[in-house]
């Protein structure tokens, strides 16, 4: 049985009171309540205040590139689909540098867990504006204001057809924790955007500002119904911002058409030599 | 006999059929072959050119002469007609290209209308071509007939019949109207040659060494690895995945690798330009993987279906940081085989990036083999999994170790956690900022692990006399042309070819003493497919030397025997 | 006046009966039609066939990387927002290696126009399959298939709230003109998606194939709908596929919210070296 | 005099406010000031320093030992009370840091409290320290005054006072308290200097080099040039654009390069790393572009706010293909500015990508100089626009020429079209792939353009006598601390600096013969803050040139003076 101890790792050198330490506890619950035990996760993550999650968890970890971590994270579960892969990354890391590993990510469906930290606001490098920014916020590095419209990761999820999207806020443990369990027990790849304040950048997307608008979706909501999913995503931002699983859709993860790897996974697979020798035959 | 077959015309008119067909059954009935290709980045009309010289002896590059023009188009006839030897022959369809010729050169075959009167149809004009050409050189048809029988197998019988009575129609046609044809083919007592590519030559060498892992993005000229590695996915249980990007594809391998199965990537210049930062990491997290560079002219999208020798240094010095790799440069389809089987045993052995850099030139041309032994081949099992594994009572992924080699776990396999990370970290694998450790770790991939990969280099190979005069220098895909240059000018000069297809870490001096081979010679030519003779600035960086002569070549093209030897020539001439 | 023999470029490389052809003339006589001078008009492109129309064309020309038509061509407008800037591309070279920067110039919205060649397939490199590729399709370099979902970059793009989506068929030249008008027409980013059969590598959706799935949109539909969009955009594409401008949304261009160039374009701007001068006092 | 102040604390605590105001204050009192900062990778927490080392002479690097040692934390004194010289002084808040020290070394300042007496509020606590700083140095308070006036200007009066009453305190509390304090800080006759960092002394250059467009991603150490940019777009008209990714944005500077005005990107290694493709574009389309890339150790993420020179090979030979490029490494803020100048003249004069390469060292450290001389910057507008461009007859982006430069118009300012294609080309700019044109390219971008860019580049700056006996070489950011060191050991030995700030093409002797320094020299020493001496290989691969001893530091900072000269005398000691 895992328990919390087990999954102690280092002291976090997040700044105090930031959003982050929510979403670390939770995971840490989450997978203690699955009774996971490290061994058997991944943890991957690319550059960011975020991504830095693995080393303050406990798992087996790949600590990758800023903005990289989906393309390891697939490699990984396509050679060892037992393995459980989470993602841990920032607004800046998974829609931002990442972009395109994301809209791939989500078309290949591989069985796959993405927790994003978002924060609104480029935390690592001093705050910069993110893709999720909002529209007017001036900084050193947008001199005219943010004009670009803020990503929406739920809208585009839900248009690439992702199998699971969700929002939560770290502030709200109880429901981070199912969502984060529903993301896991979910065959196929989840994308759940994890409102995350960051307490020194961030002075206008504070934890106020995040209580003030959240609301859990109602128990009666079908996740199922793509267009009505693509409707509660487009509720205004400012306004009211909905938390729970937003979209879902059953279908076969993308492991399950490679028919090499069935039944076994392939780093269990050997290697032999000898089989192969016919090969040359082709070649005279 | 030496005889070189020069097939022309549109993309789509079939050359690669005709071509391929003529190489295969050549190599099968005996003669030693040795094709290229000369294509435009299109996939209809314009003018490509698939030429096969074929002889009883050993040969390794292309010629400037043509035996046999085989004209599918005008074109073909008006660039390539200067090209005739003096008893050559140009082949073509009267008909189809609306001109008829009436020198005595000239031979016209109704390829088309053979094809429609025997077979029943145009689409079979390519084996009425291959036929006519056999009927040229005087060969029996059999050994086209088994190759015919095979390929249309799946396609049955009527199929297979039609086929065979035009290539029968073509070859009667041409031993009918060829008067002039004189050329003379020997049967030979040879049992068949092995004929191979570079491209699958790569392929065929991952496949061997146990790689698991496959993926990339299309871009000529690397793509024939990732077709190779495809076609073979389902059959020996080989993950092969087309990634968004080249970004992707090196980072995806990358996890590959760690999740503990050998990965291998590849790209032409531009894409693995995009897996520079990747690179950078496969260094920092010091993780095993195989990185086949395959060279086009540039720089950005230059001539994408060409060949040049301009990416040496790139690949050398790429990515932020210090790190170790190696670099091998394989000379031909054989040295690819089995110095990809080395890049994947090096990578493991001492967990970094390794590269198998070769071009267009050496991806497409076909080389006949006795054979490839795979007894030969290196497979250690590196990896610490298995009992090894759950046996390790505590597990450092990057703990400190007298040869600077940290054991490699497989993650998941045991209670053991696998921490790898792209910031500078401990032996455990978790982030640090202070300076010791960085210096540990900095000592650690660089400078215990570095002296250990360069003993695994081999040094370069010398063909030649034992005191040359003259020395002629070349790495990659060189080699052919060089050494028959060389062993064809060995009667009028001392001369000598040195050939490097191990690059990186730059060979030293101990196993054979090759720098006292130039400082010695009165003269040192360095051979290179490019324009800025990186290889020389590399072998200067390396050693402090300086060749005497450069000869290089970045018109897109690869180097003609012919030409080669005019020029080496013309330097050892004056000496 | 311009005519359509100022626009005639070099003799296109493409195979006979490629849908390319479609594109360019259609291209060639939104231009003419639309009175606009070849030099007046900036074509920018990546790798790929559709990529090569500029060269088959006039025109001012960037003909860059593969993927990465958009940043150049975001360059471009800001440098000097007076040219035309039109983006060819391909469904490889957009959806593919480029999609961050797709995603990104969205979001943007600066006033570019981006037509897409999409062929489902990738062309000048033989037949592999591209982003839009259908599930199930086999090739040399699928060996267990397409099983990614195919990118719906109608869909995306409207999740994207893109200021202006569209979709035209190359072998309807009077509806792709008309679209092809109304996006060089509309101010800010306009994404139109041209369904171009070719003939070579693809033989599941060949001219047969559009013809009897595509459909114009009824002149009743109203384009400002981003949820009716969406359900549009979400049509099976094997059974009905919808033609003409299928979302649209008025707003400021990127452009507009750039101070420094409402007046007069910053390629005119000269360069005053004295009025800096006073910079240096800052440092003391 | 010689000073060194180091301030100490964790992040987010203020020693960049404290650290920015005494260098600017002693800058401005008309003293030679050095600050440099080291910094981990987090915003809260951790360790950090501010170093200012000020003086009455020219002083161009950090020292190891502290005069004032300024502990905001209690880390700060566990960790560098040994670096306290003997008159030193360490100044701390017993009651934050909860600890007394009673050693006559120590001197409780309550920060705190004269912040919350003084000015109402803690926030002023930094304000206190600063005078503090100033009470025990015995300097007036004047200069600091003044910068406070300044810079709470906009928050009016009120703030204004309550600081000075602060800053007041701070500096009475001092004065009484530091009976220990025996420092001599001499007024000066000088009228302050001017101070500036690597960073905006490049932002600084790009601007009064007519750049217009700056995009890029943030990433440490180049975020400085961002922000420095960002902060003047509005004022001068440039347009500044944080992009998706640094793919991005070095394509759409090279948009913007192509529709008219001049560009810049910058990243540091990684993100240079994504870059590399699109360099090779501009190498091919001949487009100037500018790239700053700021070097911090790798590989991989490594050490994200530490210094390193480990990217210098990596940025000579990054791109596929084969094209010309400058480099120009600075050494000091000052060389910063005048060479990013050269490099934007040389960008639009040869149509090439140039880069300015430093490190987080050099972006981050203050030194003051007398100031700048705007009329010593290049400003030629090479572009063909306006009535030339009208009245070209018939214009060819790459017309052949006779040094290799075709006209560079601006593309919709005539009828004229500009054409620019990542394939070969012909001389208009569209698609080739014959090997005539080929070649003429290659020879048009290499061979014509590449001597005459080799021409631009000045010799390396040799400080020392005559003859010298020892010479130390270093490039970029070691400057400072080799003619330091240097300039210290020279009374003892015939030593001389060798500065190279113009990397590549690597410089000729023709103007200089500074390879017969290195010959004849008894020691040639090569500094390096890299662990693989890639500067040296740069050297052997340009003039076969091994140097005798490598000095080598790898451990994320840089080197500092009083270790230099140790090393240094160790070495020529034995001579
Ligand atoms: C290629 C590359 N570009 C830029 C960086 C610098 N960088 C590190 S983290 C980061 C942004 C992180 O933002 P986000 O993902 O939102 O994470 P947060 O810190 O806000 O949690 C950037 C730009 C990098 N490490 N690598
Ligand atoms: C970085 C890089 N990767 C790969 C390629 C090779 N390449 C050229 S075009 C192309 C695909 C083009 O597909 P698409 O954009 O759909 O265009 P199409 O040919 O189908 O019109 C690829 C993979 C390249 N030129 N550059
Ligand atoms: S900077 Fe922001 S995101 Fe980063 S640790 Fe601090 S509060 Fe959290
Ligand atoms: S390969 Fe396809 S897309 Fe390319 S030109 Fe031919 S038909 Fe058109
Ligand atoms: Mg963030
Ligand atoms: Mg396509």
């Amino acid at each position: 049985m895992a328990t919390l101890t087990d999954y102690k790792g280092q002291v976090p050198a997040w700044c105090p009171g930031c959003g982050d330490f929510g979403i670390l506890n939770a995971l840490k619950a989450t997978l203690v309540e699955m009774n996971i035990e490290p061994h058997e996760v991944v943890l991957v993550s690319g550059i960011g205040q975020a991504a830095k999650l693995p080393h303050y968890a406990k798992g087996n970890t790949f600590n990758g590139l800023h903005g990289r971590a989906l393309p390891p994270a697939t490699g990984i579960k396509l050679v060892n689909h037992n393995l459980h892969v989470i993602v841990t990354t920032g607004d800046g890391d998974c829609y931002g540098e990442g972009g395109n590993h994301l809209m791939h990510a989500i078309r290949r469906n591989v069985n796959i867990k993405v927790f994003v930290h978002d924060n609104q606001i480029y935390g690592l490098t001093k705050g910069q504006a993110s893709p999720t920014t909002l529209e007017g916020t001036l900084s050193k590095t947008q001199p005219f204001g943010v004009h670009a419209n803020p990503f929406n990761p739920i809208a585009v999820a839900i248009a690439l057809d992702c199998s699971f999207v969700a929002r939560a806020y770290t502030a709200e443990p109880e429901l981070l924790k199912s969502v984060m369990k529903e993301a896991i027990n979910h065959k196929g790849f989840a994308l759940v955007d994890i409102l995350q304040p960051c307490v020194t950048f961030n002075k206008v997307n504070t934890y106020k500002w995040y209580q003030e608008r959240c609301y859990h979706i109602d128990k009666a909501y079908n996740p199922y119904d793509r267009v009505e999913a693509f409707k509660l995503s487009l509720e205004p931002f400012t306004e009211k911002i909905a938390l729970g699983v937003i979209y879902k859709h059953d279908k076969p993860a993308f492991e399950d058409y490679i028919s090499i790897i069935k039944d076994t996974p392939l780093v269990k697979q050997p290697f032999q030599l000898e089989k192969m020798e016919k090969e040359l035959l082709n070649f005279y | 006999m030496d005889y070189t077959i020069l097939i022309g015309g549109e993309a789509g008119q079939g050359l690669q059929t005709i071509g391929g067909a003529l190489s295969k059954l050549l190599s099968r009935a005996g003669y030693h072959v040795f094709s290229h290709q000369d294509y435009m980045s299109r996939v209809r009309g314009g003018h490509n050119l698939y030429q096969i010289r074929f002889a009883d002896r050993e040969i390794t590059s292309p010629r400037s002469k043509a035996d046999i023009l085989v004209a599918l188009d005008l074109k073909t006839i008006e660039l390539h007609k200067g090209e005739l030897t003096e008893s050559g022959i140009i082949v073509y369809d009267a008909d189809f290209i609306k001109k008829t010729f009436d020198s005595p050169e000239y031979l016209h075959v109704p390829f088309d209308k053979i094809a429609v009167e025997s077979g029943g149809s145009k689409i079979m004009s390519n084996t009425a071509a291959v036929g006519a050409v056999l009927g040229m050189i005087g060969m029996e048809l059999t050994v086209f007939e088994d190759i015919v029988r095979k390929a249309f197998r799946k396609k049955g019988q009527e199929v297979i019949d039609k086929n065979l009575a035009t290539a029968r129609a073509g070859h009667d046609f041409a031993t009918r109207e060829c008067r002039r044809c004189s050329f003379v083919v020997p049967k030979t007592a040879n049992s068949g040659y092995m004929l191979i590519n570079g491209a699958d030559a790569i392929g065929l060498g991952a496949l061997m060494s146990g790689c698991k892992f496959y993926c990339g993005y299309p871009m000529t000229p690397s793509t024939g690895i990732l077709n190779y590695m495809g076609s073979k996915a389902i059959e020996y249980g080989v993950m092969v995945e087309q990634t968004e990007d080249e970004i992707c594809a090196i980072n995806m391998a990358l996890g590959a690798s760690f999740a503990g199965v050998r990965a291998m990537t590849g790209s032409a210049g531009g894409g693995f330009a995009l897996m520079v930062e990747g690179l950078s990491l496969a260094g920092m997290v010091e993780l095993p993987i195989v990185i086949a560079v395959m060279q086009r002219p540039g720089p950005a999208t230059g001539l994408p279906t060409r060949t040049e020798q301009g990416d040496l240094l790139f690949t050398l010095y790429a990515g932020h940081g210090e790190f170790p790799r190696a670099v091998f440069a394989p000379g031909t389809p054989e040295q690819a085989f089995y110095l990809t089987n080395k890049a994947f045993d090096i990578a493991e052995k001492y967990q970094i990036p390794s590269f198998i850099i070769a071009d267009q030139y050496l991806v497409d041309t076909e080389w006949t083999f006795v054979g490839f032994d795979t007894k030969k081949l290196l497979y250690n099992d590196y990896r610490l999994s298995g009992d090894a594994l759950g046996k390790t009572g505590e597990y450092k992924r990057y703990a400190y170790s007298e040869n600077g080699v940290s054991p490699l776990a497989v993650p998941g396999l045991s209670k053991h956690l696998v921490v790898v990370d792209s910031d500078e970290h401990d032996e455990e694998g978790h982030m640090i900022e202070d300076g010791e450790t960085r210096n540990r770790m900095v000592e650690k991939r660089l400078f215990q692990k570095f002296p250990l990969i360069r003993n695994e280099i081999s040094p370069p190979e010398y063909v030649g006399p034992p005191n040359p005069e003259i020395v002629v220098a070349g790495w990659g895909s060189t080699y052919g042309v060089i050494k028959e240059a060389v062993g064809i000018l060995k009667d009028k000069y001392k001369i000598g070819m040195l050939h490097f297809s191990e690059l990186y870490p730059f060979p030293g001096t101990e196993k054979f003493d090759f720098m006292s081979l130039l400082f010695e010679a009165k003269l040192t030519i360095c051979v290179e497919n490019n324009a800025t003779g990186q290889f020389e600035t590399l072998v200067k960086a390396s050693t402090g030397y300086g060749f005497g002569v450069s000869i290089r070549k970045y018109d897109g093209r690869q180097f003609i025997l012919d030409e080669l030897i005019g020029e080496l020539d013309g330097y050892a001439n004056r000496l």
